[in-house]
């Protein structure tokens, strides 16, 4: 399974010598980890997801991104739950032959993630983050 | 039908999930109907640019058809990652 | 310092660590990793340097990249020496509070790289390898 | 003045570096002086467009002056990463 949605935290490198292990064939591994920054009050947060879709929407995307790059592997990491400052929220690991196509199939990825999946974020004290408009621009340029 | 209510949504609701009898025939009847039953639906859907829509767990809009379908699901834009 | 030319191998997971260890301000962290790819004949390759004029190479690039992208972190690692098929070469890690600025710069970091670090590679049986035509195209993207 | 050698050119011309007392004014001028000398170098330097050449380890052409350098390296296009 390359989509995994789950509470717990994840080892990017675990994720990575996984992905490596026993092919010798990749020549370009990107990752993205998107973390919780310090928010100025409070400094926990709460992702909460709807289940069932969430999965599905993130296999789309990943579907999506292998269909239009090369990519020998590919993984989505998402945690949800309570958060604190600093913490992993989200992983995304793309291995192509050439770089080109690892990094780009991995910013698509997050872009669509970013505004595709269904996940909400509740900060401590501030209550719920208003979406960016910079995230909904940001997938027109894969038109 | 089941409808779901995500993040402010189901907050201003009060409930995550509820069992809806309806003839509605797409979203937009079905907000209505929802709308006209108590003042906790009128205030969440007040300002539907704000509000997103699944059917049976895929991305949609308000013109969707409910025939044949068994989730519906509202919430607002999404900010995960 | 941001930049290490070694003989040694890396451990990705462990630099990522280090580059958020106290503090908790980054928002995206992204990471390239190349590696030596399985050659039709032979599995090693030997990856000569010029050193001294390699570090003042790559802190330029370091520099530039930082200069151009609000950047909290940046590091840059590449091994020279002997590399069997499937070993890390160079590793990329930029911090960012946003994505967009994390990713380009990691990309902008490899196509530099790529074509203006003093790095040539030597394929066990089958000699030089030869630039890519692709590589110096990547930096018109950058002018 | 150190001249520097690296990959098929290190190899071509049979050493890594040496020392190199020349009065050439520029790296082109330098470039005539080692192909005059001997046969090694007439073949390393046969096609420049597939030489590349830093100065006091900076990347330069061969228009570069070679006045108060101290460095000079030849090398092929370079394949890192």
């Amino acid at each position: 399974m390359s989509v995994l949605v789950q509470e717990a935290d994840f080892d990017v490198g675990a994720e990575m010598a996984n992905m490596r292990a026993g092919r010798a064939d990749i020549g370009a591994l990107v990752s993205f980890t998107g973390l919780v920054r310090e928010m100025p009050n409070g400094s926990e947060m709460v992702l909460e997801h709807y289940p069932g879709m969430t999965e599905k929407a993130l296999q789309k995307i990943d579907a999506e991104a292998r269909a239009r790059w090369a990519l020998q592997d590919c993984c989505i990491i998402h945690r949800y739950g309570p958060l604190e400052a600093g913490a992993q929220i989200v992983l995304v690991l793309t291995a192509s032959p050439h770089r080109k196509a690892a990094f780009e199939a991995a910013e698509f990825i997050m872009d669509f993630l970013k505004s595709r999946a269904p996940f909400w974020k509740k900060e401590a004290g501030q209550g719920w983050v208003d979406a960016r408009e910079a995230d909904e621009t940001a997938l027109k340029r894969w038109r | 039908m089941q409808v779901l209510y995500f993040a402010w949504l189901r907050e201003r609701i009060g409930l995550p999930k509820e069992q809806v009898e309806t003839e509605a025939e797409t979203v937009a009847d079905l907000v209505l109907e929802l709308k006209s039953r108590e003042p906790r639906y009128a205030a969440a859907f007040e300002d539907m640019s704000a509000v997103r829509v699944a059917v049976d767990q895929e991305l949609t809009d308000l013109d969707a058809p409910l025939k044949g379908v068994s989730e519906v699901a509202f919430f607002p834009p999404m900010t995960g990652g």
